[in-house]
């Protein structure tokens, strides 16, 4: 196959439309007659729900329908249990509509449908609720704290899962072991805060009994099989589409949220298209969190800082329910051994119910937390050693030749953690000669002589991607010679427009320009699983290189017989398809594909059907695991506190690049997240679990200010798992970001010898730890 | 619930609707005159995604109500390209792979027109401190920092008289910028005196 | 996140918004840029039953030097007096604290005077009229009066202003000659609400301070003139050891609270050391009074 | 949210004890009040339109007096429900006789819920400690004319 576009920084073909205002998002969708929906949420963390009297909102003028959790019938059933796993013996789902309890602020509680989403907002004011407030639980170490609060009554100690995985003897090494260090780590919860919120819009065809469905999900097809069985329709009948989505980040995959179950249903009862919108305030209770972790780790080392063992025990807060099972603890888990050879692991969680938000991957899904916890853990055995703190990685690290390397434990696919391939030990190095580690000292000392604190971190980590089950694709050619690709992934500006198309134009000998790709929408193609876990382009990608494969041995077997010539000398290239070294014999592309679809006389039998089209499928055995080293410089004022990250390097190996552009805008908006986690964005609580950062002023996104431009060095170690040999990035950016910062924080203060475990920072937070450490010498 | 009939120009074309004066303008450009290349995000006037220009001011559009706008004349991401040809910012944009999702992309271009008409010449510094009133969580913001430079250069270069239509100029507004930046009072001193948070990211 | 409904008139002579006001009493609010009371309406934590809307009242768009003061009408945008010559040449501490107000489409929209009779005390224009020695025209049923900038503030959003009342003008003296000035905030991120700010103005004479002002934005429930500072600085040589004596004045002196983004003890802390850098600053700008 | 503050009072210990027990003074002194009726012994149900500037909730509840020591210890606890969600305070009042006068020593823990908690945390703590301040205010005035 004549790469041309693979790796070559094509513009996208997206953009044109996004930046002439002609995008389509959920709430563009022009939907004749269409009601507006609004939700009346718990304002408390844990109630008993005793009276709704809806009355007077459904005498509003304006009001279409008033919903409780009555009017659902069986639709009122706990949602779907994603992902179940044995050790989550307390699988807890929420209702679309709360029946009788609240369990955290935000529930759902009644569903009102009106002209306008202003009218629907005013019937809210309306309905008046009697609540039984009960005593609610917000931290972690709260919830599992002797006589807390239960937030599922039946669930002692609000633990809903204990899980462990080991390697090696554990005890032994730790017994045996010189040094051992132990800490405990505090990572707080964030928020993937997308730019465009969740939107569902949803139109009901009584007479054909079809269902047409809009949503800003990354999973279309999950919805739209899992709306079909719940609604009793067949799935044929209903397509979900996933238009432009404004930004997904983890939390738009989630089946159900249950405005997903509550828009078809008002619109299959109403008769009338329904559309909601979530609003951003909204959006800061109803859309899934992650990152709460408390771990209780230790490492043991010999003389030389070489890993013996290294073992955590650590509270994971699910939120009020559990709909999306273990896949953040269990990541977090198998993700902290990182590109280290760690001969005895021993990882060990429980999920925890606490009265908020539930809980479903964000960007890094675990990764930031796991690797957290190893960094710091390295960072604190170099200071207590006397080790340089890349010196110390650098003997831990697995070499190139120990590939694959069996970690010994089991991923989130269940399939055993093995890393196909990588060179971690020329990432470390190019990241340090990036960041000018050489000439560091020499630096900060000059610096220091100015009386400016300016500190250097590095951080490794290991990501794993491209998971199964497997996803699938169409590739098309119409008579006109252009190029459709086909696949059920959703896109949320990734580019898929645009790489899947260069995938495609290779195989085919086409522009990209001509190729068309449409992502998201169960009408154009009804197999796949989604978009997450940085296994977009890994998994869909591959299937449609094997589908382009397919149509372009379709294409030379056609030619043929208009070119007289066996197949194997026909050749494709800039839209024509010729004979080898004969370019003068050469037809179109596109009269190839109308001689493919003939209208009179026998069809060859090895054709095997008419067109030039195939559909491939996918299904990688197991993840494949992505690597890479951040390495930045940092200036902090002692005196105020705050931080400015004044260089930010990142070098990553995901095998090989289909579009760098694409992969470094993936890396840079990454660090952007990562950075907010580290230092800006605190989802704050009160002790009755109540939210106090609900809207953009208090949770803070990084501006355009505070993000510093991302210095990006590549090494390419091929996968051998998939045709392309491509690995995922898309959470490559954002998942060491907190251990690096702290490491530079650390360095910045270095004569106090801070001791940094927790994150994110603040400017309040890092004077109080700078107070402290100069008050204990 | 007093409806009232409310009349504007975006992109240089009349619009008319009737509307309840609560109506914000963000949703009267989207659902009353059908152009909903104006994207919403926060609607508590952080995020920037409903940027618009009033007058030739770049406003966010869900601060202000409808009728607030009877009169006036609206620039909107719809009225920046000539057809398929794009503006020379839209241009810089793709080049610059600086919109990934582009839920966000038409307040960045609506700032960055406003930014450039007013203020030609900019340091990076000086660009992203403009920028700082329009949230993005995909890119980074780095290739946009990148593509607003370009833009600059590009119109800067004098190549794109038509550039500024007039639903883009200020009320009063002559047409070339870069003859209003000399008549500024080049007292308009560029550092600021913020403390430590404020301060720019610099080399070491 | 939609608004209330509510009655809305956009009068278009001052008289004709008095009218409103004095007909509507606290029920009314005035609106000019919005950019405060926009997004507490559109979260329904406002819900005015009437919205007088002032922005058809060209007459109140005015920017002027008269008097040895800027008057500031209540129509004239934030952007306009950050880019006004008249503002970057006779009050540049004005200007430095309207540029960090927000972000670029804030300032379009949002008045000075509307930040003023909003009176949030972590808002840069309480402080910058506090210190400047400031003074507002209010209009209501009973005419104008003045109210100087120490009797406008009483608390959290709340003035001494009369809800039928009208500010039409604010007036910021502009700075002595030969005066230093410096304002110093520190925010979260850009355009954020300061944590804390500081203003100062500094005249020198004959080798000692001669005239130092401090106000303090985000330690009370109002701006903040730190006036014990400025007695001790009142008469001293000028010199890092003045300026952290002066620093310690005002720790003692604020009455900070805390909340999500920080702490009493953090914001009594850093008051103090940007005071001591604003001084520092001012002072560098201060020239020796002929 | 924590609050805390002392105030002197130009009454005796007797006199204070008294007037904060008289529904007639809550009625007149608590910023907001509108509706005070009695439901029990030392039980009211209230009615409260509490707010600053535009930003206004009118919270229907109850207000119970308790743990009475009489003229040195008692809890306040203030819940209701309304527009902008809930709220709940609960305050110790301590009394010592200080000369003439009375000195007051309060503490308050108010927990707020929903849209106020949400969005208008960053001045509840300041906006608490002012209405609380408006309360023993008019009691002094209340206190000064009577005594």
């Amino acid at each position: 196959m004549s790469t041309r576009y693979f790796g070559a920084r094509v513009t996208r073909n997206e953009d044109p439309a996004l930046l002439t205002g002609r995008g389509l998002f959920v709430d563009d969708v022009r939907l004749r007659g269409v009601a507006h929906a609004a939700v009346l949420r718990s304002p408390h963390a844990n109630a008993r729900l005793l009276s709704i009297d809806v009355r007077q909102a459904r005498a509003l003028r304006g009001v279409l329908a008033v919903y409780v959790h009555a009017d659902l019938g069986t639709l009122g059933d706990p949602l779907p249990k994603l992902i179940p796993h044995p050790a989550l013996v307390h699988h807890k789902t929420q209702s679309a509509l709360a029946k009788d309890r609240v369990r955290y602020v935000g529930e759902p509680v009644a569903f009102v449908v009106a002209e306008s989403r202003y009218i629907a907002e005013d019937a809210c004011d309306r309905i008046a609720v009697e609540y039984d407030p009960l005593p609610a639980v917000a931290s972690l170490e709260a919830a599992v704290g002797p006589d807390a609060p239960r937030v599922h009554d039946d669930v002692e100690g609000n633990v809903c899962a204990h899980y462990t995985q080991r390697v090696g003897d554990v005890d032994a090494a730790f017994a045996r072991a010189p040094h051992r260090f132990r800490e405990r780590f505090v990572i707080d919860r964030g928020a993937a805060s997308p730019m465009e919120t969740r939107g569902v819009a949803a139109s009901w065809d009584a007479g054909a009994a079809r269902l047409e469905v809009w949503d800003s999900t990354q999973a279309p097809i999950p919805i739209r099989n899992g709306l079909a069985q719940l609604l009793g329709l067949p799935e044929q009948h209903v397509r979900v589409v996933a238009p432009d989505v404004g930004g997904g980040f983890g939390p738009k995959v989630m089946m159900f949220y249950p405005e997903e179950i509550l828009v078809p249903f008002a619109a299959m009862r109403l008769g009338r298209p329904v559309k909601w919108i979530e609003d951003r305030r909204e959006h800061f209770v109803a859309t899934n969190q992650e990152r709460e972790q408390i771990h209780d780790a230790e490492i043991a080392v010999d003389g030389d800082g070489r890993i013996l063992g290294v073992r955590t025990v650590f509270l994971h807060d699910a939120g009020a329910y559990i709909p999306y099972g273990l896949i953040v603890p269990i990541v977090a888990s198998t993700t902290l051994p990182g590109p280290y050879r760690i001969p005895n692991y021993h990882c060990e969680f429980r999920a925890v119910f606490t009265n908020k938000t539930m809980v479903s991957p964000y960007r890094g899904a675990g990764r930031p937390q796991g690797v957290f916890v190893m960094e710091r853990l390295l960072d604190r055995a170099a200071r207590e050693l006397g080790v340089d703190r890349t010196e110390i990685r650098r003997r831990n690290l697995i070499q190139p030749h120990e590939f694959p390397y069996d970690v010994g434990l089991i991923y989130q696919d269940n399939a055993p953690l093995r890393y196909d391939s990588g060179d971690y030990p020329r990432c470390l190095d190019r990241a340090l000669e990036l960041i000018d580690y050489a000439g560091w000292p020499a630096r900060q000392r000059a610096a220091r002589a100015e009386g400016r604190a300016l500190g250097c971190g590095v951080a490794c980590y290991v990501e794993g991607t491209g998971i199964g089950p497997y996803e699938g694709a169409r590739v098309t050619v119409e008579p006109s010679g252009q190029v459709f690709v086909a696949t059920g992934v959703g896109t949320q500006g990734q580019g898929h427009l645009t790489a899947f198309a260069q995938i495609a134009a290779d195989a085919l000998g086409v522009s990209p320009r001509r190729v068309t790709v449409h992502t998201g929408d169960t009408g154009m193609f009804g197999w796949g699983t989604g978009t997450f876990a940085s296994r977009g382009a890994t998994v869909a990608g591959n299937a449609v290189a094997l589908a382009a494969a397919a149509v372009r041995e379709k294409t030379r077997l056609v030619a043929a017989t208009l070119l007289e010539a066996p197949p194997e000398e026909i050749e494709l290239g800039d839209g024509d398809v010729f004979v080898r070294g004969v370019p003068a014999r050469a037809v179109t592309l596109g009269e190839v594909a109308r001689a493919a679809n003939p209208l009179r006389f026998a069809m060859p039998r090895e054709w095997e059907g008419p067109g030039l089209e195939a559909i491939r499928y996918f299904a990688p055995p197991q993840g494949a695991f992505s690597n890479g080293v951040h390495a930045c410089v940092v200036e902090v004022d002692a005196e105020t506190g705050a931080l400015t990250v004044l260089r930010y390097v990142v070098v990553h190996d995901c095998g090989r690049v289909i579009n760098p552009s694409i992969l470094d805008g993936q890396i840079r908006g990454g660090v952007a997240q990562g950075l907010g986690g580290a230092f800006y964005e605190k989802l704050a609580y009160d002790d009755q679990a109540q939210p106090l950062s609900t809207t953009f002023m208090d949770y803070l996104l990084p501006t355009a200010a505070e993000v510093p431009p991302v210095e990006i060095g590549h090494v390419e170690t091929p996968s051998p798992l998939n045709p392309l040999g491509i690995k995922g990035a898309g959470e490559a950016g954002v998942i060491p970001v907190i251990a690096v910062i702290a490491q530079a924080v650390e360095d910045a203060l270095d004569p106090l010898r801070l001791h940094i475990t927790e994150a994110p920072l603040s400017p309040n937070r890092l004077r109080q730890l700078i107070v402290e450490a100069r008050r204990s010498p | 619930m007093a409806v009232r009939k409310i009349a504007l120009r975006i992109n240089g074309k009349t619009y008319t609707g009737r509307a309840e004066p609560r109506k914000l303008l963000s949703d009267f450009i989207r659902e009353d005159c059908g152009l909903t290349g104006t994207h919403v995000g926060c609607e508590h006037g952080v995020c920037g995604a409903c940027t618009i220009l009033l007058d030739g001011e770049a406003v966010r559009s869900c601060l202000l109500f409808a009728v607030q706008a009877e009169g006036a004349d609206l620039a909107t991401v719809e009225g920046l390209a000539d057809g398929d040809r794009l503006h020379p910012i839209q241009q810089a944009y793709q080049d610059h792979h600086a919109l990934q999702c582009g839920f966000c992309t038409p307040g960045f271009l609506m700032t960055t027109l406003a930014l450039l008409r007013d203020t030609p010449h900019l340091t990076e510094t000086d660009i992203r401190e403009a920028l700082a009133g329009n949230l993005c969580r995909c890119t980074g913001y780095q290739h946009i920092v990148a593509a607003v430079a370009a833009a600059a250069a590009a119109l800067a270069s004098g190549a794109h008289p038509d550039a500024y239509p007039p639903f883009a100029r200020r009320v009063g507004d002559s047409v070339d910028p870069a003859r209003k930046e000399r008549k500024r009072n080049a007292a308009n001193d560029r550092r600021t005196t913020g403390a430590a948070s404020t301060r720019r990211p610099r080399r070491t | 996140m939609k608004p209330a409904a509510f009655e809305y008139h956009a009068p278009r002579t001052v008289d004709e918004a008095l009218a409103l006001l004095d007909a509507h009493g606290d029920e009314a609010k005035v609106l000019a840029g919005g950019q405060s009371l926009v997004p507490m309406m559109n979260m329904r934590l406002a819900r005015p039953g009437v919205v007088v809307d002032i922005n058809r009242l060209p007459a109140l768009d005015y920017l002027t030097l008269d008097g040895g003061a800027l008057r500031i009408g209540a129509l004239c945008r934030q952007r306009a007096v950050e880019r006004s010559a008249l503002t970057a040449e006779h009050c540049p501490l004005l200007r430095d604290a309207v540029r960090l107000i927000g972000h670029l489409q804030i300032r379009n929209r949002g008045t000075v005077v509307g930040s003023i009779a909003h009176a949030d005390p972590a808002a840069e224009m309480t402080a910058a009229l506090t210190i400047l020695g400031g003074e507002v025209t209010a209009t209501g049923p009973g005419g104008e009066r003045t109210i100087d900038a120490d009797e406008l503030f009483v608390s959290y959003l709340t003035t001494s202003l009369d809800p039928r009342e009208l500010i039409t003008e604010a007036r910021f003296p502009v700075l002595p000659a030969g005066a230093g000035w410096s304002w110093t905030e520190i925010a979260r991120r850009h355009g954020d609400f300061a944590l804390v700010g500081v203003g100062v103005v500094l005249s020198v004479r004959a080798g000692v301070v001669a005239d130092a002002r401090i106000a303090l934005t985000g330690v009370g429930p109002t701006p903040v003139r730190a006036t014990h500072a400025e007695r001790a600085l009142a008469g001293a040589a000028p010199g890092d050891a003045l300026w952290e004596q002066a620093a310690e004045a005002v720790r003692a002196e604020v009455e900070p609270d805390d909340d999500i983004h920080a702490s009493a003890a953090y914001r009594r802390h850093v008051a103090g050391v940007l005071t001591g850098r604003a001084l520092a600053e001012a002072h560098g700008r201060a020239r020796e009074a002929a | 949210m924590k609050l805390e503050g002392t105030q002197t009072l130009p009454a005796t210990v007797e006199t204070v004890w008294k007037s904060i027990n008289d529904p007639e003074t809550l009625r007149r002194c608590t910023p907001g009040l509108k509706e005070l009726s009695e439901t029990g012994p030392d039980a009211y149900a209230a009615t409260l339109t509490v707010g600053i500037a535009a930003v206004k909730g009118t919270y229907k509840g109850t207000l119970t007096l308790s743990e009475k020591q009489p003229t040195t210890h008692l809890k306040i606890i203030l819940e209701g429900t309304g527009g902008p969600g809930f709220m709940k305070g609960e305050g110790i009042v301590d009394l010592e006789p200080q000369g003439e006068g009375t000195l007051v020593k309060w503490t308050g823990d108010v927990q707020v819920g929903g849209l106020m908690a949400g969005v208008g945390q960053r001045m509840l703590g300041g906006v608490g400690k002012m209405l609380i301040g408006q309360f023993f205010k008019c009691l002094e005035q209340h206190l000064g004319t009577d005594a």
